[in-house]
């Protein structure tokens, strides 16, 4: 186990290490942002000259030894546009995106698993079949006009719920809701896939000849072992969770990371691109890391192969 | 089975019968292959024709314009024709780089293992933990934001799902004698990875491939919303919802149609690859006692 | 309904207004993009104003005045001004915060103050701008900079000056969220009118559609909105709609010096191409006019007299033909998102009228940051998208980014733009304004740049509000109320 | 005495538009404290005749007739309408008939303990037990199964189980409520000798203590014959004879049986040895050691442990020993396919490299191999034809012909060329497999386990089949088995392995005659015979 967790450090940091480097490489290609930094009328000397002041004039290998070294002592510098530490910026909006996130994730997976569940436990054709289709119609709505249907509806027409901000538990609502019904269909598929799977392997069949009920067996049974790959694909997917919501935050005008960032790679404002970059990586490594080995201590038939 | 020498050759006809979620996912995506095939056939198709005067008609009042026009006075009827094609065309195109990238890396993965495995496990995370919009937006501040880009950069980078699962397959397949016999008979390696690992995996690809194909319509046309794809004047289904939900209010066909339109094709692909995925449906055993 | 009526039914006090995209830092000093006066305004004190109808007006100086050849000027200050926190703000406070500005050429203020050579405090309440050569209209640049409280600036540095900004403005701030919520609150010492909103919040919201649905919703009291929403805002009864002719021109860059453009009768066939009528009353709803000149008529400079070349097709082919123009493709550069609404469709109608008379145009997409990189790197090839819109309603700004010889638009580099360009801040009055036209003019013919349309800033907002929007789209609240 | 379970004229069929009718008009009835044998061969019914008797026929199958009753309450009688519902199976179910499965290891939840697991079906009929009471219960029925360390092994999960200690696991959860019926299909199938022997033991044990019946399935004649009182052959779906098992055994009625009989390798030795001599000895292979390294471990695993093998032309050779005692590890490093550590491989005189991709593929073609599992042997998507063109193909000299010739050796005739292996019975398939490795023409062919996922009567065949082609083609065999009856008809000489060595190297004869080791004895004494001696519960526990 020591040996496998230190594998999975080893890899963590080489995939960071990835990330900032790439995001190097693509930042000091799209340009000086000198000239986005200063008004219509600016000279190209003034331009010049707050690029310089920078540091965009040193050698591009400086550079990136003073990014890694930012990545190592956690300085990141201050963000060009915005004149705050990065960090400390990027670090500002991660709440609101992960309380986005979790809520979108939690309630995808929560009503997934029961929607799975209710079709295992009823066999129902019907249900399976409403279930599919309510899954083909939400993936065929963009976010954003799914987002601004619901403004619609509950903000607009009904009136019931705040149409963009982060102000009350209220406005939680509709970007959550955005987000969990597209996980919801996700996890829905990949869970109803790995149940119907249990189902036919022969420890349900000696359950179920040694009198179990049918419900006991499913849910003590076959849901945790259908829920670990789903996990793990959860892990995996949560780069693009975090990339789905900046749509919803541009939407929503939610203060998340996403928009942040997603400025900031056009403003080319490098410090928070990195440090967001940097906790982006962080956090995709941490959560999947800890799956794995949540994973691998239900599952230690999958420790000794 | 008899115990007879010879066996008589029993031939495995399955008959495929569609299950009714197959039929309706083939009409529904036919529909749009058809409109896609037909419209551009018809006399007055021309998507980029503009008429500043004749904007925004609504459906069916003018017989020149079927589903009426667009903010600029286009044809709707032939610009939903050619988004199709086009956001379909893009989806074939990043969806197959896709399963081939994903497939190649994941049978090499599975098959030879080892270290190439554990740089590979690299590559896929890194690419998973860089989330594909951002990329997407750094890269087009670099070159010029293009549908050709949307596909290059999706095209390199969403194959991990493909990955995983080929590496899968690939590693049990490695296990299994009949790759190892040829190896015995004097073969190597090449020979086993294109005769019996390739042809085997290739069908799990494709089940994967089908159900990805919603994905990325859905993530192409969250892309157009930030800018980044399809350029104008050439619509996509994303472009055009995207356009056309700031006329909501008072012209909602303008989203709605291409939305329609959206719809028939992602859902028809999904209920057809259900016919795939979901051999095995049942509850748990039967139900309801003895009957 | 309303929202903000609270249960007594009493008029309310607080306004929550959208600002379209990101300020930047909250320290006047250092940052000075078009948005952030939106909060600076409330929150500072300039020199002078600039009212709504574009008209010059004492703020924290009370006059001004000029020597002869428009070298030096004098401003005198307010009495009894304090910040605040309590502390006086002088002719000191003043000098300081323009030299500061003038101290560092990385600041975004700096450019507004290329003219200055020097600033000094004569007394108590007295500045001295002494300036490198005339300008005639150098008090309206006075209007894009605040004035801080030097000791309080010096003494906690710029960075925590930025977190806890202090000014002697209407409105004091309440709290910051970066990126957020920019929340005021009203200063009651004030020393000039109290206004009737107690309480501020810029909230910064980039969608169009959200802004919409946020003022619908009664999330939002007001905020700035695409003129496709007009229409449907409109017949919702649940907002009043403001629309007023802004300051800026949405116009076509031409680069002049290279390919088949180098050729003046081929600019001037890509202006008689264009319908710009169609595009203000057919595209944009009738919420534009058509531009004759690269300034709006509500900017100081604008005349009547310039003229365009009008819309003629026929025209146009003709010139094309004379040319020998063999279908050459001309890139043609815009930005997808951000300062042209609806731009992508500007752009599509444009090429498709080009391409009408036998241009061949090759469109191409870019999101704003890279289009403003470009534009400002000179890296336009053939044609562009572009707008300008001066924030002291004034021509001179556009004027020395356009035909100056450092001016990033500037691709013509013609001396005699140039000269004239100089020329009018030498003089004042109706000769400026002849020298304005005459340089107008001479643009037209050349077919430097082919101006296209003055917008309207429209906006949505609570049916209550009683609110007059300013020409250059920034926001002010001390004059305004609900009813 | 009273009937526990009884089954009338019972047909199943799969549900659809076109049903196909799987059991036709079965009748079986076994009484109180008695043993019942079905046997048939794969795909006979077997299974789902029984699985109907506690509703727990798997998805696309149904009851389409007949009467089934189990203590004395008519579960299913299709004529009279009547249809148990699932309240009443689930009290039947693990109280009244309790079901042991074929593979142990997918028949146990992999993620709970096997503790849980006992105590789970424990308390599913006993719901007031406290959660306590039902672990001890669990221990309990664990160490009456010969669960050793009951109490702390109950903690682990199956994985972590040996198959004889998980099949233990399954008896004891079986018995939780001493059951009147016990239906074990085909309990030991996944098991080597010694431990099936075990396992039938304690099944003998338990109903000894609990008096129930039992139904007893599967396709081992011997194992019926050891462990059943009364015997029901099933072919195609019907049951073909019943009867005493002693009496149908010694006079077999049908003609089926009397070939299922016949099938059974005969317990005496080959008669005519091929051992050509003159010809160089087709495998010389001297101390070979087979190490494998587990991940994460700093010593490697040694499976095989300085062992010698001499094969002379035309000879066969057999390798026994219980299962993971490194049989398949030496047969992959005679072929390379996991390089030996140390020692060194000779085929046909001509010394190799130990590992595949050091030798040449003239080296590689002279030993060749066909696999133990038929099912993965074979390349699902390719024709017959394909298959055992591809190693004439790979070394270029593919000729139509050839192939053909290499069929008809097998005895396929020509209209296999164009099949899929889908399309064959297991039997097919290995004589494809046999043909693929025939292809090359090799001097040594290695058989790991070739006829053990095999139904007797097609075991049989293969036999046949091998023998002709060695007296043909002088080949050498290196046979592994852990069917002893098997490798007494086949093999020249007996090699017995035990933890990767070998323990006792002779003539077929010898070792059968007069094994020295005890290990080599005790897998003897473990082998199931039609004369074996009986194995069942005492009539005197019968209440
Ligand atoms: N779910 C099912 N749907 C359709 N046919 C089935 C199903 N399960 C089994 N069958 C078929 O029913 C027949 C009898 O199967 P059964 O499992 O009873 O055989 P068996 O005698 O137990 O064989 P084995 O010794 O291989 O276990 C076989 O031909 C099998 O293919
Ligand atoms: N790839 C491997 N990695 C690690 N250990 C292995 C591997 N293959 C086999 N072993 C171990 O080597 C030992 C011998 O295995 P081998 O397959 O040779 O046994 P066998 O005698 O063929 O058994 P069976 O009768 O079950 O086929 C076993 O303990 C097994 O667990
Ligand atoms: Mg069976
Ligand atoms: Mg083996
Ligand atoms: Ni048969």
């Amino acid at each position: 186990m020591l040996l496998f967790i230190a594998r999975r450090l080893a890899l963590a940091v080489a995939t960071v290490l990835a990330v900032v480097t790439i995001a190097f490489v693509l930042g000091r290609a799209t340009g000086e942002p000198g000239a986005l930094l200063l008004p219509d009328n600016a000279t190209r000397s003034d331009v010049d000259a707050l690029n310089a002041a920078l540091g965009f004039d040193r050698p591009l290998i400086v550079q990136y030894l003073d990014t890694l070294v930012g990545l190592v002592t956690g300085d990141f510098g201050d963000s060009y546009r915005l004149r705050e530490s990065a960090l400390g910026l990027v670090l500002e909006r991660v709440p609101a995106t992960i309380e986005l996130a979790f809520w979108a994730f939690a309630i995808g997976i929560v009503l997934a698993v029961a929607g799975a569940l209710a079709i295992q436990l009823t066999g129902s054709r019907v249900l399976r079949a409403i279930v599919g289709w309510a899954g083909a119609i939400r993936q065929s709505v963009p976010d954003f006009f799914f987002a601004l249907l619901l403004v619609l509806v509950f903000s607009v027409i009904l009136g019931v719920l705040p149409s963009l901000g982060r102000t009350s538990y209220a406005s939680l609502v509709l970007p959550v809701l955005t987000l969990a019904t597209g996980q919801f269909v996700m996890y829905l598929r990949l869970l109803d896939a790995a149940l119907s799977e249990q189902a036919g392997q022969d420890y349900v069949r000696t359950a179920i000849a040694q009198g179990q009920r049918r419900s006991t067996v499913l849910f003590t049974r076959m849901l945790p072992n259908a829920i670990l790959p789903v996990l793990g694909m959860a892990g995996l997917n949560l780069g693009g969770l975090l990339g789905g919501t900046v749509v919803v935050e541009v939407v929503f005008a939610w203060p998340g990371l996403g928009k942040l960032l997603t400025d900031a790679v056009s403003q080319r404002d490098f410090p928070i691109v990195q440090a967001g970059l940097v906790f982006v990586a962080l956090a995709f490594v941490i959560v999947n890391t800890a799956v794995d080995v949540l994973v691998r201590r239900i599952d230690t038939r999958t420790a000794t192969s | 089975m008899t115990t007879s020498l010879v066996a008589s050759p029993a031939p495995v006809v399955r008959r495929w019968r569609p299950r009714p979620g197959a039929v309706v996912g083939a009409i529904m995506l036919g529909s749009v292959l058809l409109l896609t095939a037909v419209v551009p056939l018809l006399p007055g198709y021309d998507p980029m024709a503009q008429d500043l005067r004749a904007a925004l008609l609504p459906p069916l009042s003018d017989p020149g314009h079927p589903l009426g026009t667009d903010a600029l006075g286009r044809d709707l009827l032939s610009r939903i024709a050619l988004a199709s094609a086009v956001t379909l065309g893009m989806t074939v195109l990043i969806v197959i780089m896709n399963a081939l990238i994903g497939s190649f890396v994941g049978i090499l993965a599975g098959y030879f293992g080892g270290r190439l495995e554990t740089l590979i496990t690299l590559v896929s995370n890194v690419t998973l933990a860089m989330p594909v919009v951002l990329l997407l937006i750094a890269i087009c501040a670099v070159l010029r934001p293009s549908a050709g880009l949307t596909i290059l950069v999706l095209g390199l980078t969403w194959w991990v799902g493909y990955a995983r699962v080929t590496r899968n397959v690939a590693a049990s397949l490695r296990r299994q004698d009949f790759v190892v016999s040829p190896l015995t008979q004097g073969a190597d390696s090449i020979w086993v990875l294109t005769r019996h690992v390739v042809p085997n995996v290739w069908p799990h690809t494709l089940i994967i491939a089908a159900t990805d194909v919603a994905t990325i319509v859905l993530i192409t046309s969250s892309l157009e919303y930030l800018g980044l794809g399809v350029q104008p004047p050439v619509p996509s289904w994303g472009s055009m919802i995207f356009d056309g939900q700031r006329h909501l209010a008072g012209d909602p066909w303008l989203a709605l149609l291409p939305g329609l339109v959206m719809l028939l094709a992602v859902g028809g692909v999904q209920f057809l690859s259900q016919q795939f995925t979901a051999e095995t449906r049942g509850g748990l055993l039967r139900k309801g006692g003895m009957r | 309904f309303d929202g903000d009526t609270d249960a007594s039914g009493e008029t309310p006090t607080r306004i929550v207004a959208a600002i379209p995209t990101d300020p930047t830092s909250m320290d006047p000093i250092r940052s000075g993009a078009l948005v952030v006066l939106s909060v600076f305004f409330h929150t500072f004190d300039q020199l002078v104003t600039i009212t709504a109808d574009g008209e010059l007006a004492p703020k924290l100086a009370t006059e001004w005045s000029a020597n002869d050849d428009l070298t030096q000027w004098d401003f005198t200050l307010r009495e009894g001004v304090e910040a605040s926190n309590g502390e006086a703000i002088t002719a000191e406070d003043v000098a300081f915060s323009y030299q500061t500005i003038l101290g560092d050429p990385t600041g975004e203020n700096y450019a507004y103050l290329s003219s200055v050579a020097s600033v000094e405090a004569v007394d108590e309440l007295t500045v001295r701008f002494t300036l490198k050569s005339p300008f005639s209209a150098f008090p309206r640049n006075t209007s894009l900079i605040s004035v801080v409280p030097a000791d309080t600036y010096q003494e906690v540095g710029a960075d925590a000056f930025a977190q806890d900004p202090i000014g002697s403005g209407p409105y004091v701030f309440d709290s910051i969220q970066t990126g957020v919520s920019y929340d005021l609150v009203r200063n009651d010492d004030y020393w000039g009118d109290a206004p009737a909103i107690e309480q501020i919040s810029l909230q910064p919201v980039s969608s169009d559609e959200s802004r919409v649905n946020g003022v619908l919703s009664g999330s939002l009291d007001v905020a700035p909105i695409g003129p496709t929403q007009v229409e449907s805002v409109e017949s919702q009864g649940s907002a009043q709609v403001f629309s007023a002719l802004s300051n800026g021109v949405v116009f076509l860059g031409v680069n002049s010096t290279s390919g088949v453009l180098t050729d003046v009768r081929i600019r001037e066939a890509i202006g008689l191409a264009i319908d710009k009528e169609a595009i203000t009353d057919g595209l944009l709803g009738g919420l534009a006019e058509p531009a004759t000149t690269t300034l709006a008529p509500a900017v100081e400079g604008f005349s009547d007299d310039v003229e365009n070349t009008g819309y003629d097709p026929d025209r146009a082919r003709e010139l094309l033909a004379e040319a020998g123009y063999a279908g050459e493709p001309i890139p043609f550069d815009y930005a997808t998102d951000g300062r042209i609404p609806l731009s992508s469709e500007v752009a599509q109608t444009v090429q498709a009228s080009l391409e009408d008379v036998g241009f061949t145009i090759d469109l191409r997409g870019a999101d704003q940051q890279a289009h403003t990189l470009k534009v400002r790197g000179r890296e336009m090839e053939g044609i562009y998208l572009n707008t300008w819109a001066p924030s002291t309603v004034d021509g001179d700004l556009p004027l020395t980014d356009l035909y100056e010889p450092a001016g990033n638009n500037n691709y013509a580099q013609d001396p005699r733009t140039a000269e004239l360009a100089a020329e009018q801040r030498g003089v004042d009055g109706e000769d400026r304004l002849d020298v304005f036209a005459e340089l107008l003019q001479y643009s037209n013919e050349q077919g430097y740049y082919v101006p296209l349309y003055v917008p309207m800033n429209n906006y949505a907002a609570d049916p209550d509000l009683d609110w007059t929007p300013r020409a250059d789209g920034l926001f002010d609240f001390t004059q305004t109320s609900f009813r | 005495m009273s009937t526990v379970l009884r089954i009338d004229n019972l047909r199943i069929e799969t549900v659809g538009d076109q049903p196909r009718t799987l059991v036709d008009g079965v009748s079986l009835r076994v009484d109180r404290g008695e043993s019942l044998g079905v046997v048939g061969e794969s795909g006979s019914g077997k299974s789902l005749t029984v699985l109907a008797a506690l509703g727990l026929l798997p998805v696309g199958t149904r009851i389409a007739g007949g009467r089934i009753v189990l203590d004395e309450q008519v579960l299913v009688d299709v004529e009279a309408g009547v249809w148990a519902g699932e309240r009443e199976l689930r009290a039947l179910r693990g109280r009244t008939a309790a079901m042991v499965f074929q593979d142990p290891m997918s028949s146990l939840d992999p993620l709970r303990a096997v503790g849980a697991q006992v105590a789970s079906a424990v308390r599913v009929h006993a719901p007031r037990l406290g959660r306590r009471a039902a672990r001890e219960r669990a221990v309990e029925l664990l160490t009456s199964v010969g669960v050793r360390d009951a109490a702390e092994r109950a903690a682990t999960r199956p994985h972590q189980w040996s198959g004889g200690m998980r099949q233990r696991a399954m008896i004891a959860m079986a018995i939780a409520h001493d059951p009147l019926l016990l239906i074990a299909d085909e309990p030991t199938t996944a098991l080597d000798v010694t431990v099936q022997a075990q396992v039938m033991d304690l099944l003998a044990e338990v109903r000894e203590r609990t008096g129930s019946a039992l139904v007893l399935i599967t396709h081992d004649l011997g194992l019926v014959a050891e462990n059943s009182d009364r015997l029901a052959v099933m072919h195609h779906g019907r049951v073909v004879e019943t009867g005493e098992t002693r009496a149908v055994l010694d006079a077999p009625a049908e003609d089926y049986t009397r070939r299922l009989m016949a099938a059974m390798p005969a317990e005496s030795e080959r008669t005519a040895p091929a051992v050509r001599t003159g010809e160089a000895d087709a495998l010389v292979a001297e101390d070979i050691v087979v190490e494998y390294r587990i991940p994460g471990r700093s010593n490697p695993v040694r499976a095989v442990d300085g062992v010698s093998v001499r094969i002379a032309a035309g000879e066969t050779v057999a390798v026994v020993g219980e299962s993971g005692c490194g049989k398949s590890s030496l047969a992959k490093a005679v072929l390379g396919i996991q390089p030996a550590t140390r020692g060194s491989i000779a085929v046909a005189g001509a010394r190799m490299g130990a590992a595949i991709a050091q030798r040449t593929a003239v080296e590689r073609e002279r030993a060749q191999i066909v696999f133990q599992d038929p099912y993965s042997a074979l390349d699902p998507r390719l024709t017959v034809h394909d298959l055992v063109a591809e190693p004439l193909r790979i070394r270029r000299a593919y000729d139509r012909g050839k192939v053909a010739g290499l069929l008809a050796d097998v005895g396929l005739d020509e209209s296999f060329a164009k099949r899929m292996p889908g399309q064959l019975s297991g039997g097919q398939r290995q004589r494809v497999g046999i043909a693929r490795a025939l292809a090359l023409r090799p001097r040594l062919l290695v058989l790991d386990e070739p006829v053990s996922a095999l139904d007797v009567s097609i075991q049989a065949q293969v036999l046949t089949l091998l023998d002709a082609l060695q007296r043909e083609h002088g080949l050498g065999y290196l046979f592994i088995s852990h069917d002893l009856g098997v490798v007494r008809s086949i093999a020249d000489r007996v090699i017995v392995m035990q933890n990767g060595r070998v323990v006792e190297e002779a003539p077929t004869a010898q070792i059968f005659r007069d094994p020295q080791h005890p290990f080599t004895r005790q897998l003897l004494a473990a082998v199931p015979r039609l004369d074996g001696p009986r194995r069942t519960a005492q009539a005197s526990s019968r209440p």
